[in-house]
């Protein structure tokens, strides 16, 4: 949850901007996120100062630099953990984790599903571009099997994470998807992050124009985007392509595409973010685009869920222990239980 | 029947049995109330590796020494003048450390043939029947059947029946040492408040175990150690984890911070954790986090945010942590690292006591990442050396390493408490736009004549900031890749480090004069061998002195002066030779290494021999 | 899988074992564990040398003692990243991870859904007792939110893993879980296990029973037992209770405790190991037994899938390089692409 | 028009451009003619931490070092006789590099307004233009444009064309001195192969930037270098990571063993793994694991299955392994660690060189675990040195640590490569039941006279027992608590690394006498610097010496022997003083440190410098 200005002065994108020449190659998709983020938040009038942008190592993670807030490029992988101290210690403010695919996913899958199973207050941007940029092009753990990278000149022999489906299974309580070349549905995605309470996960597909351009060009390209993509709308059916001819239902136990001359609209999968069973068919709509049968991408937010957080419930045990043995009196501490005279 | 009374000076006695004997409980009432009687008192528990080891055997064997004594007293001790033995093994593993014409106190339950075969007796032949034990005075109890007599109509099941043996043995050892039961009762009242039948049972077993000493009629001699002279004033019993945990958060309330602990539970450190856990009503946020990498992430993410950050671990965990504090050397923020030592390498002897994390201490990090580090020498000396750490990690914005080790942690000694006023305030050095903006502009990496930059945390307005693991420029702390700031900044980093020498104390001599043949310098736990070793030396006329660092780095100034006053400078350590190594690098001077590394302290035996040899 | 002995000797349980003394607490269900696994390995007649446990730290990983096999007592939370190299370069060798739930879920998080998808075929048996046993009593990541143990005197403020939606999420290819107490269901399930070809998981409830006794009790003691358990058996509907009258069916998309003297037996939810969206439901049957509406817990085989193998993977593209370029010459490596005379 | 050629004995051409420019893939072509002219050639490739960083900027300056000669040399030289400017950013970034009177090859395209601006010049004033570049040699080609018209009927795009410009500037270097296009034209149409167009494009604009320089009116002076006096015999130009790499593989190959290589990319190591994964068809594992602790793990567990595990990182990475680098040491099994250091710490400096991870490759772990450490000194000598790290850790059973730094993995120099035949032998001290029954027991912790103990891997039969990382007994492995045990298993560890300086080369004079007045010590990549420095010193008449470690740990025996024999040790190190660390701590010496923590190697004149204010 962002907070926000006490006194209304009216950000603009730029008042976010810093000073730093931003480094990111010409082309590279981190740019519109940056400023989706920078307008997302001056529209929500955050409070500069009382917002602070955590991050591993990767191109992605260069992101504090270029935020006019607090910020801390951290360690490889270790900004999840990073952030869950930081709110705990201070859960009056709005923590945005900014990491990459081998950032979050690699070295730092562990703290990514601890902090999820926690529930802080804070979202995780995670820019999955399918590669490493930073250290120069090696397949990442969202690569797709076989593909050819400096470190797999033969193709990788790594079965990729679904990461949807692997943050749900760590019990994530916001799950969304979410691209850089379609900014007002990213603006949109943030905002609706930011006003959950608990753990907001994103994953945004972000072009490597570098070291592997095009590698969503199927869910971005005006051509081939509508048969590909599903965008989620709450409470809406699910219905995609070029024509927004083609729905979604459930027949049985299985999501089955159907063509709306055939099936009425309110015969289709009707989208609601609170159904976990749900959540869990949009997390399998994982399939290589084009192949046999394949179901169309989903994005949007696919889950949210109400869960206590790690951070109230942090204080309250503080404020219930403090009202079953009175505040600590550092005297009485030191001298402990038991004592004696000499 | 007359019984005689014998003065004692120092008595030491070693509990021993299976770890579900209680012996642990049982050490620690003695000590409690011998702490009452006025005694110095140091402890020492030693658990098996496993949680519970086969019963019966030596892996399994738990045992507690104490010390205690009309004189001051800095160890353990070394000759055992009573071990209490509740079963075969618990003979085996420690009949070595009894004295000649020391006492056994044998449970002889405890030693029928499946016993005498799990602790591997030759033949199943009980020590106590053969000509083994001559040199020792043993004392028989079948205490299994006499706690089960005492409770015959307890109404209590066989298994709650049991578990107050070690009460009789302690009843036993109270009239022995000439002792009352009241403070035991009270403890007892107040543990099984809610268990009156197990309250009771208790008591009376332990009132059966005095009872017998009092008319058996075979123990006609009873030992008193009288109080000593401590100096005036009100003590209580301290264990060094437990000083470290209530250091901890003396000094965040003193320097008005928040303490936020982040840590993964590994023995020997996890019972700080477990402390902290208890005191949440001194606002104490302790986080179990997934592993110590987590930990020590969260602790550094918890100082930016403007809490003091506090991680802690044992070797192997400290290891992990190496990254991680190399970001804190970077960011230039307050961290406590503790490290509670133990026997490595790698897993190596996880519940036994080493010093062998120094050289780690110093240089477990990639590049060029020093840190202040510094070590307590006793358990109640943890509490004042975590407050120093503390303190010069916030004056100074730097990562401070903690050497305690499991000696330390988990031995106790009684201690004369400071009141909490007269504990120094700790004054961060927190940024605000008032004063902290030049034209408008904030330098977060500016700095003082201490070279310490000021701590902007979230939340202070118009001090927006961005730092990180990338080397930064000197003033701006924006990334800098330019050459001559890099060299500059290593400079700045170790010159900080350096300069906090200016504000510690300097080296001062222990005992003894500041110049002679020989001078001891230890550091961590060997401090107490090393006092009474020198001790008695320099009673028996001999120029020996002693020093003890607490600063490891930067060292005192003035540490090569003291060094150099001596023909031979001796430097013993429970481990290979690391703090010589480091001294041999700095100074000019070849100093004697004395090293034990078996997972165990130094007896003060031990160095007063060694130094016997050297003066010869 | 197991490699077994060409030369027919018949093994028994005790030549599996050590001379090294057993060092568990009197009454660990650790012993039980070791017990079923000596046995379903003798009666597979396997071959000792090919065999090698590799465990982490915990009580339960100082197991590969107590097994005349080959074995590592590695470090904290890394067996599953030791067996994968040991694996990816021996894929001839029977390798078993053994780890507790803090091992394996708490410093080891990361290597187990890496292993997972990574798809090595070795066997995973995770002890879990919801307690760190070895170091004497702190909440694990699987302890029930709440539980008051040494590190968390006031109640564990954790949010736990639900492992088997863990690393279903994390595209494991085998998941089961079995229990202590139950000696006949665990042999079966260590048995179907050692038969998987790829990463074999499998979740055993463990008692400790110095630190977090009775944890599994309402799934062990014979008075619960029937009420909360359901055991799955490939083929068969979902039935349990006392006297087998209650059954498990879909209603939509959800799962629903029926009588069987309403329903019949064919109209239950047939147990298809095979299928995932199953195995979903299944893992997602993790209720606090006796809560309002709890489902009963399901044991046994939740999923299984034949995927391809890293080690595989990886010697085939060997063999295709080797096909491609021939066999490496040494000299034509250090000579590489151009060199000149002088 | 005749064009005079003009005679040189070595010339250092540093090209510079944004890392778009392809100014890399320009000095490799031109070092690779360079050397078939029979030239020594020493580069040094310096990149920008960005993958791309904004165009134009200074920080965007990629950068690639060529020395060639035709005498020996051994670094990438010192100052620039010809600087190649692609821009505005590219002058201002290296101009202090230029000697007084070099030529600088300016792209006129690269100075307009924007560039200017983006390079932050005053007023986005060109220096073409004023006279700040009076005392060089200043040759302005507008390569845009001239690339555009040479391809104006190509076909190709203006991208495409654009990605040409780099071959103009080839071209015209190629005329200036006096080397043939063949090579480069070759490589072209290799590249190129499955593109016509684009390769027709490359070789046209090479041809052009050569014709230009043949053609054109002003450009009257050619320079030759001849080819060195090096050694007869066959060459090949090498880098560091690449000598690695293949001498990972002919290592493995010539211990008949499988090779292991797990890694998780990092900046500058990366590139061992890519080289590696190029060749399976040698039955090379590589396994991208998803961290450093992951990677050093599988790499363990592949050792203990019999093949020889590497793993691989740069400094973070490194301190991440440490915690499983000592359980590598308690099983003594064998485990080449490989850091390629960078500048430190934290993140630090990533694509700079720095030598600041020694001490953590010491001691970067806890409790006591000593395990081998050895540099390699220059890009071939990573070969040779990454074989012989191989063999120790095979032939004793012991992890060791090969301390490579981004200078030498970056950097090439020509090879005159061995025969594989010619590479010994290694032999792997593998148990079989025939030998290594001892009454039908195997000891795994059983130990030769070198105390190395048997490798018994999974499949050798009746062989079967469990390690770990524990402390284990000294003959049978099992896991001990025994306190004797503990302190002879340290010292038999500490003393099976320290006797492998029995099986090392004794430390050499690398050139100079064996005494005088000055001997220049240093490991790793200073070596070219100091040989140079050293040389010249030597040729004008000094008592100077020069002698290099390879071997770090253990050190050669005769070591302290060859420093005694000079009155002053100078101690040459790209970092705040480790080396010299170890070496007081060691020996009755004071050593002279000389450190310069930059993130770029010395220069041979400023250890030339030292040295002669250190001579008077
Ligand atoms: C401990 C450590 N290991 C490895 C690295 C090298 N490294 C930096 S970023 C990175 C991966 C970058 O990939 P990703 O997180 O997907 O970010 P991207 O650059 O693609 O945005 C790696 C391996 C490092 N900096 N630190
Ligand atoms: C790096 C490291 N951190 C921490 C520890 C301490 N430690 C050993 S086992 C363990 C957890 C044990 O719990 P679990 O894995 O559930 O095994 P169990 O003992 O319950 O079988 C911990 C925290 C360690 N040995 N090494
Ligand atoms: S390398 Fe890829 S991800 Fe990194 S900045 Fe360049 S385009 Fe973006
Ligand atoms: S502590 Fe618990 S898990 Fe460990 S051996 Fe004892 S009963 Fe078993
Ligand atoms: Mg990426
Ligand atoms: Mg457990």
């Amino acid at each position: 949850m962002t907070k926000t200005n006490d006194i209304q002065v009216n950000l603009t994108a730029k008042d976010l901007a810093t000073d730093q020449d931003v480094r990111w190659c010409p082309g590279c998709g981190d740019y519109s996120i940056l400023k989706q983020l920078q307008s997302t938040l001056a529209e929500a009038n955050i409070s500069k100062e009382d917002t602070v942008f955590v991050s591993g190592i990767g191109c992605s993670s260069r992101f504090p630099y270029y935020m006019d807030t607090y910020g801390i490029h951290s360690i490889h992988g270790r900004a999840t953990a990073l952030a869950s101290g930081l709110k705990a210690s201070r859960p009056d403010l709005s923590v945005w984790i900014i990491t990459g695919d081998g950032d979050s996913l690699s070295i730092g899958g562990n703290h990514l599903i601890h902090l999820l199973r926690r529930n802080f207050d804070v979202n995780i941007l995670m820019f999955n571009n399918e590669i490493y940029g930073l250290t120069k092009g090696q397949y990442s753990p969202t690569s797709p099997k076989g593909q050819t990278t400096k470190s797999s000149p033969m193709g990788s022999l790594d079965h990729p994470f679904n990461p949807a489906a692997l943050v749900l299974g760590a019990s994530a309580t916001f799950v969304a998807r979410s691209m850089d070349r379609d900014p007002k549905h990213m603006r949109e995605i943030l905002k609706a992050a930011d006003s959950h309470k608990g753990t907001s996960f994103i994953e945004i597909y972000q072009n490597c124009n570098v070291f592997n351009d095009g590698a969503f060009e199927v869910f971005t390209d005006k051509g081939t985007k509508a048969d590909n993509v599903i965008l989620l709308e709450e409470g809406q059916p699910l219905i995609f392509g070029a024509d927004s001819d083609k729905g979604i239902r459930f027949e049985g136990m299985k999501p089955v595409i159907v063509s709306l001359s055939d099936v009425s609209k309110d015969d289709l999968w009707i989208h609601d973010s609170k159904d976990e069973t749900k959540a869990y068919f949009l997390s399998k709509m994982f399939d290589e685009p084009g192949s046999e049968g394949a179901m169309p991408r989903p994005f949007g937010v696919f889950y949210q869920e109400d869960r206590f957080r790690y951070e109230e419930a942090m204080n309250e045990q503080i404020d219930r222990a403090i009202s079953l043995k009175g505040k600590g009196d550092l005297d009485k501490l030191i001298r402990g239980s038991s004592t004696w005279k000499v | 029947m007359t019984k005689v009374t014998e003065k004692k000076e120092d008595v030491i006695i070693l509990f021993a049995g299976d770890s579900g004997d209680g012996m642990q409980l049982t050490g620690s009432l003695f000590t409690n109330t011998s702490a009452l009687y006025g005694n110095d008192i140091s402890t020492f528990p030693d658990f098996p590796a496993e949680i519970r080891a086969p019963l019966g055997t030596v892996a399994g064997v738990s045992g507690f020494k104490l010390h205690f004594a009309s004189v001051d007293i800095f160890t353990p001790g070394d000759d055992v003048e009573v071990l209490v033995a509740m079963n075969a093994a618990a003979l085996k593993a420690n009949l070595h450390q009894l004295k000649i014409g020391g006492t056994i106190i044998a449970n002889t339950a405890g030693f029928d043939k499946k016993n005498l075969r799990l602790a591997k007796y030759d033949n199943e032949q009980s020590p106590l029947l053969d000509k083994s034990l001559d040199k020792f005075r043993v004392i028989e109890l079948d205490v299994s059947k006499m706690t089960r007599e005492a409770l015959v109509d307890s109404g209590l099941g066989t298994k709650e029946v049991d578990r107050c043996k070690n009460m009789y043995v302690l009843g036993f050892l109270f009239w022995m040492y000439n002792r009352t039961l009241e403070n035991t009762e009270t403890f007892i009242k107040e543990k099984f408040a809610k268990k009156p039948d197990i309250r009771d049972a208790n008591i009376k077993v332990l009132k059966s175990g005095y009872f017998f000493g009092d008319t058996n009629e075979t123990f006609t001699t009873r030992f008193e150690v009288e109080s000593a002279h401590l100096p005036k004033g009100e003590y209580r019993s301290i264990m060094g984890n437990q000083a470290t945990a209530i250091g901890l958060i003396v000094a965040a309330k003193k320097a008005n911070l928040d303490l936020f602990y982040g840590s993964y539970p590994i023995t020997p450190a996890s019972d700080i954790l477990h402390e902290l856990a208890r005191h949440k009503n001194y606002g104490v946020k302790t986080f179990q986090a997934e592993d110590e990498i987590a930990a020590v992430c969260a602790s550094i993410g918890a100082s930016y945010g403007g809490a003091i950050g506090v991680t802690a671990s044992s070797g192997p965990g400290i290891a992990l942590k190496g990254e991680a504090i190399g970001l804190a050397v970077m960011l230039e923020i307050p961290l406590v690292i503790i490290n509670v030592q133990r026997g490595g390498p790698s897993t190596g002897l996880p519940t036994k006591t080493e010093q062998s994390d120094l050289m780690q201490a110093i240089n477990g990090r990639n590049g060029e990442a020093p840190l202040v580090v510094i070590a307590p020498h006793s358990p109640s000396d943890c509490f004042h050396t975590i407050i120093e750490a503390t303190r010069i990690s916030i004056e100074h914005m730097v990562p401070v390493m903690y050497l305690s080790d499991g000696f330390i942690a988990n031995g106790s000694e009684p201690w004369k408490f400071p009141a909490a006023e007269d504990i120094k305030e700790i004054k961060p050095n927190f940024a605000d736009a008032e004063k902290s903006l030049e034209d408008g502009a904030f330098y977060p990496y500016a700095r003082d004549e201490r070279l310490v930059r000021e701590w902007a945390t979230p939340g202070m307005k118009d001090l927006q900031h961005r730092v990180g693991g990338l080397e930064k420029d000197f003033k701006s702390g924006n990334v800098s890749y330019d050459p001559a700031n890099h060299e500059r900044m290593v400079k700045v980093r170790q010159e900080k480090v350096d300069r906090i020498a200016d504000f510690i104390p300097e080296q001062k001599i222990e005992q003894g004069e500041d110049q002679g043949d020989i001078l001891v310098i230890g550091w961590g736990s060997t401090y107490g061998a090393s006092r009474t070793a020198v001790r008695e030396l320099i009673n028996e006329g001999h120029k020996v002195s002693q020093a003890h660092i607490k600063y490891l780095n930067p060292f005192p100034k003035n540490l090569f002066d003291v060094m150099k006053n001596f023909d031979k400078v001796l430097i013993p350590e429970i481990n290979n030779g690391q703090l010589i190594n480091l001294i041999n690098a700095k100074y000019d001077l070849r100093a004697i290494p004395f090293n034990k590394i078996k997972g165990l302290p130094f007896t003060s035996r031990e160095i007063k021999e060694k130094l016997l040899e050297l003066l010869s």
